[in-house]
């Protein structure tokens, strides 16, 4: 039913939605953290930053990351400095402009939760002999661990979505860069509607059952915690 | 050994900032009772203490220093993190981790104590669970606990973490009598391996715990001594407490554990004490409640009054409308009673006088 | 007069889009006619014609898509112009003099092309490709028109492409090679007449899009 | 009056549930206190009075129905809303809202109070700061309070919404003394306008506070009545508590402002009770710790002791190993005495003995 | 410096944006507090169902509704029963889009905060005399503000750099559905470049400054509340 570029699409999509959430979720929980709790003035600026790639059309960001990412500017001249080929067009260069659209979707969640995290918890922590990190991990994650799969699952989900950019930075070569959204608009621009209906379903499809499995999980723990 | 010297600036939003200044020295064995009005600064105390506020100063405990701002210019400051401290926390309210059980709660300060150095650590859950009367509890959730339930898990969860001192903040104040009185002799007894700093409102829990005690007032460290000392002293805030009694020491002369009562010496009088068990020392301290002592011109025959001191009034002063207050010495040691004006009058007591002391065995606070 | 007011809606493909801003603004100038532009690719155009934009008229980059509206009878057939011919130039700025086509037979590093699935530059550029045996051989990086091709040249992700003869002379580049009509089918730019009305505004601005001033200008923005 | 019939089940993950079944009728006027062991299921009962928990039942509150599911077939189930049972609660924690300084926040209670039909509320923030002590505070943000603080405003916020019940769960817990004296006959005389439902776990608040109350045992109403007859009924689980006293009624006879002290009569036999202001009625009650009464067989003289009763002995039990909890009539009522088993068998105490009880004016609980 | 068209754009952009937030922010609380309390098997289904349009690739996202809003289909054909013109291509047709767009952004941080907020404060409002409603809008509502204003300023930004989704529905008619994204969008195909920089800047320049403005604020209140 499916063309061998479909399922290699999927696979790209999947590998890179994976590696994006994972690098996501490494780096997102300090900077949340530190969003959540600093009193520093230039607190609000990095907050804006962040938010930045909601605000800005995908396909301007993409434009941009472009031209960050073309020899002539540092980026990309660092990069073909041990590669060679450029980071435009490259599964990398796409990891790097989904990192870059898709953290606000991981941060915010989890800097709502850590706002609303009453920080007795943390006191109690510390006078139960936890440091600093082992506070984090220990404890404060997993008590907000419906926060931190929110979190990824936004991610994930942002990250299979994202189409603005790619088509930008992506230049559409499969096994490399034509992920599922590209190739799905390649089908209605196309107008090989019907491919275009099945490949759509079978997105919906999965993100669909993820979705809900993951949000009737967190149902039920917190049925378990609130004690309905 | 606690030596702290700390101040905490709160800004209230008033014209002036709120500051607090707390200094002082407590001996670290038994229990250390924290003791002032609402708002006088107690929680404020135990949290700089605790190093869950940001304070100036230094805090010093036994060899180790905690925190000390007021370095020399060539030298960094130094604040020790809590969680270095090796404090045992219960604090006003429970604060459990709502994701957890009861059990996991406590599996959660088993697992850091027993990564610390003493991994013999004298309790237990299975051993706190029955002690504290919550063993069918543990697969309870934390929200499924009544008040006093939750209360007496966060006391188990302190303890499991083997600290060197203990710091509670009116931990038995949402309990129940029972509670209570399971509570007052095991805290007892935990302090005698643990130093515990103590926050309550309770004369009794005061009297019962400690041999030491701090007096907050206003934000500052009124005074630091032993409680029958501070009760004493007319010119502290605990003045208002007059009435409440003090604390005597009694040497053992016999016991009767088959009657449960000890026959003691104050001074050389004779003084019945009711007990339990035995006691560990030759000389034990009550307390002797001002509202319990009866005076008498002549000694009380044929009464169930087992009590009889010859006393001296050395001091009287007027409570209320219709109480006196009466310091008395016994030897070298003093007791206050509370009586009616009308019975002051009515014995014709003057400062000086030799009267005698009646106190029901039943009253005193062993 | 109030009917001449009414503006005419122009849907052009992006490639073509500055240069019909520009004759949209010499026909307001002689006709008194506002004339709005609206530009994407010809693939979205065409589906939002098939749903019922409210276009006058449609410059579309091809001819497929202009016959398959006929084909679906939204537009008369008679109504269908073709206003331009696209050519495809080599274009490889990293080099000092202007390439041959030798250069471009040669050339093996990553191409940039548009789209050859749906954008008509691009099945040109296929066939070029296929007819020097180069087709399979090369690597692609694919745009989703010819504009974004010509970008992945400009910002010097990839070294050289197969773009749009307008794209090259509008930017004023040089170091480029024009593609032998042969190589390729030309890639006839087709237009049509989309709202027939008793205006006819739209027929006239088809009228001035074919008037020689007008073709002249066409071909001088790289168009034959 | 208040009337209910109501189940709650708990699923505690344990193998059954754990299922309170509340069923008892209050009159309401003044104080009731709930009293029982932590756990025994008192926030439970006034959580469900409240319509906070949603429960199986029936609630009648005067003509007033607030629940009933178990309306016939064809009639709908019936719950009244929380808000529309106008009811003012303090919780076992202050619960302030964070958003907003001390103020607002009893504002937000004010702002509801008058869009009801009495306008005419008696409380106003000013007169309750005043009382309540928190007139410095009212700028305060909530998190710059301390634990007391807090929940004194808490109680002005419920009193604020001027409701025709008040429900109350140990409110005062957590304060220390001086408020405690403030607030106990604050809360008796707000009780004279508005019934309240009070938690306490101390019996001293039980006995001052309240003429009605509400034994609560297992997650079940063990019983309802007047103190002094729960406590005097040894089938309950209050029999722990035997030792702490009873409540006489005594008229009085003479009341002597200056001296401050009631003179009255139990049974025909005089009394003396230290009062700070006239009684309201004729008839007042107090209470008298087993543990301050003194037997003697014959009347004390030349002592501070004014009250020797003439009472019989009726019964004695062994209370603990050492003392003896002896049961006095005096007329048609009963005492309790507290004494050491030595001084029983000192005084050859039987059955049916009459002897004197004395009690110190000052131990006497007014 | 700016031409009349990019004035048209961003004038057109700030009243779809305006009108997309005014609209969720009517109904998006609803739906977040049923979301955080509802104890129903569907709540899940729901949850993902809002979550949608994080993963569908907005072009698709926007060619569904395209097919949607034509008069082939019930919607379109209903609109076009008292409208003379069809839904897509239209202003309307294009809040309908962007409120289904922006939705999970207004759902998300409300929903958060609803399921952090401590239910002992609903209580108490109850007791209080406060009903359901009240309770809501006079007590939740200026205790959550910070996630009500972080909610609305989302659902505002991301309606401004939407992009996909207009694409597809909305012919780029300027005055009418040519929106600043389409317009950049615009620029950067047509080779424009100067244009495109000069308005990613403005939109830059007020987007960071409304964001820095309302983090600013924010960050104000908390430590306010927090007494840092
Ligand atoms: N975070 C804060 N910001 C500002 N002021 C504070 C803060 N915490 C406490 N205070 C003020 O400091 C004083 C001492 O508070 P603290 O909580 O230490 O009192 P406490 O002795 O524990 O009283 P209680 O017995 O009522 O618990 C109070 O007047 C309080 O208003
Ligand atoms: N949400 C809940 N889910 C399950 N069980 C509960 C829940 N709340 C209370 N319980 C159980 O119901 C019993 C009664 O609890 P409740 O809070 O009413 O006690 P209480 O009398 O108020 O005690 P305390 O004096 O300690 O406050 C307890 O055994 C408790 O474990
Ligand atoms: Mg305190
Ligand atoms: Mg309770």
């Amino acid at each position: 039913m499916l063309t061998a570029g479909d399922y290699q699409a999927i696979w790209l999509t999947l590998k890179l939605a994976s590696l994006t959430t994972l690098l996501l979720m490494i780096m997102a929980p300090p900077l949340a953290w530190w969003l959540a709790r600093s009193q520093t003035k230039i607190r609000p600026l990095v907050e804006s930053l962040v938010a930045l790639p909601l605000i800005l059309p995908p396909t301007v960001l993409g434009f941009y990351l472009l031209i960050a990412f073309s020899p002539e500017h540092f980026l990309g001249e660092w990069w073909l400095s041990f590669n060679d080929s450029s980071l435009a067009f490259s599964f990398t260069g796409l990891v790097i402009a989904s990192v870059i659209y898709s953290l606000p979707f991981v941060v915010q969640p989890l800097q709502s939760a850590f706002v609303h995290l009453d920080k007795s918890y943390l006191e109690v922590s510390a006078t139960l002999g936890y440091g600093k990190f082992e506070r984090l991990y220990k404890i404060i994650f997993p008590m907000l661990l419906p926060s931190f799969i929110i979190a990824g699952a936004l991610g994930f989900a942002h990250t299979i979505g994202e189409f603005g950019v790619v088509l930008m930075i992506g230049g559409n070569i499969p096994g490399e860069t034509q992920v599922l959204s590209i190739l799905l608009f390649d089908h209605v621009e196309s107008l090989e509607y019907a491919s275009a209906h099945k490949l759509s379903f079978i997105l919906l499809a999965f993100s669909m059952s993820v979705l809900v499995v993951i949000y009737g999980c967190l149902q039920k723990r917190q049925q378990r915690v609130l004690n309905a | 050994m606690l030596k702290f010297n700390i101040q905490k600036a709160f800004n209230n939003n008033a014209v002036n900032d709120n500051v607090l200044h707390f200094e002082g020295e407590i001996e670290l064995s038994g229990v250390c009772t924290i003791f002032g009005d609402s708002g006088a600064g107690k929680t404020t105390l135990l949290r700089c203490l605790a190093g869950l506020e940001t304070c100036e100063g230094q805090i010093q405990f036994n060899q180790q220093a905690w925190l000390n701002t007021n370095a020399l210019v060539n030298q960094n400051k130094f604040l020790l993190a809590t969680e270095k401290r090796r404090i045992g926390m219960v604090f006003q309210e429970p604060r459990l981790f709502p994701h957890l059980n009861v059990q996991q709660n406590l599996l959660l300060a088993v697992a850091k104590a027993t990564t610390q150095e003493h991994s013999d650590n004298i309790f237990t859950i299975d051993k706190l669970a029955q002690q504290l009367g919550f063993s069918e509890l543990l697969t309870y959730q934390t929200t499924q606990l009544s008040g006093g339930q939750k209360q007496r898990i966060a006391i188990a969860r302190a303890l499991l973490t083997n600290p060197t001192l203990l710091i509670m903040d009116e931990p038995l104040s949402s309990l129940d009598i029972s509670s209570k009185n399971l509570l007052l002799p095991f805290l007892k007894l935990v302090s005698l391996h643990i130093p515990i700093l103590y926050v309550t409102h309770s004369i009794h829990e005061l009297f019962y715990l400690s041999k030491n005690m701090l007096l907050v007032n206003e934000g500052k460290v009124e005074a630091i001594g032993e409680p029958q000392k501070l009760f004493l002293d007319s010119e502290l805030s605990l003045r208002k407490f007059a009435h409440q009694g003090l604390i005597v020491n009694v040497q053992v002369k016999t016991i009767d554990l088959t009657e449960g009562l000890i026959e003691g010496l104050v001074d050389g009088q004779t003084l019945f004490i009711n007990t339990v068990e035995e006691p560990k020392t030759k000389s034990i301290q009550v307390k002797i409640n001002s509202r319990d002592v009866i005076i008498a011109t002549k000694p009380i025959m044929d009464s169930s009054l087992l009590n009889c001191l010859s006393v001296q009034l050395v001091d009287f002063m007027k409570d209320d409308k219709n109480s006196m207050i009466l310091t008395l010495k016994i030897g070298s040691q003093f007791i206050y009673a509370r009586i009616t004006s009308r019975s002051f009058h009515k014995l014709q007591l003057e400062v000086g006088s030799c009267v005698y002391a009646h106190v029901k065995t039943m009253s005193i606070i062993n | 007069s109030t009917v001449k007011n009414k503006p005419l809606n122009i849907a052009v493909a992006s490639n073509f889009k500055l240069s019909a801003q520009h004759i949209a603004h010499e026909f307001t100038e002689i006709s008194g006619i506002k004339v709005n532009i609206s530009s994407a690719s010809t693939a979205t155009l065409y589906q939002q014609i098939l749903r019922g934009a409210p276009f006058d008229v449609f410059l579309s980059a091809d001819q497929k898509h202009i016959d398959l509206l006929i084909d679906a009878n939204k537009v008369n057939q008679e109504h269908e112009f073709i206003y331009a011919q696209g050519r495809l130039v080599f274009w490889k700025p990293d080099i000092t003099r202007v390439p041959t086509l030798q250069d471009f037979l040669l050339y093996d590093g990553r191409l940039a092309i548009a789209n050859p699935k749906f954008a008509p530059y691009g099945i040109a550029a296929e066939e070029t490709l296929k007819s020097i045996k180069k087709w399979q051989v090369q690597q692609y990086i694919k745009g989703n028109n010819i504009n974004q091709a010509y970008q992945f040249v400009e910002s010097k992700n990839v070294r050289a492409g197969l773009v749009a003869y307008a794209s090259v002379i509008q930017k004023q580049q040089k170091n480029y090679v024009i593609i032998p009509q042969e190589w390729h089918h030309p890639i006839k730019q087709a237009g049509i007449v989309l709202n027939n009305d008793e205006t006819k505004h739209a027929q006239l601005f088809r009228q001035f899009l074919l008037s020689e001033n007008m073709q002249k200008y066409i071909k001088s923005q790289g168009y034959n």
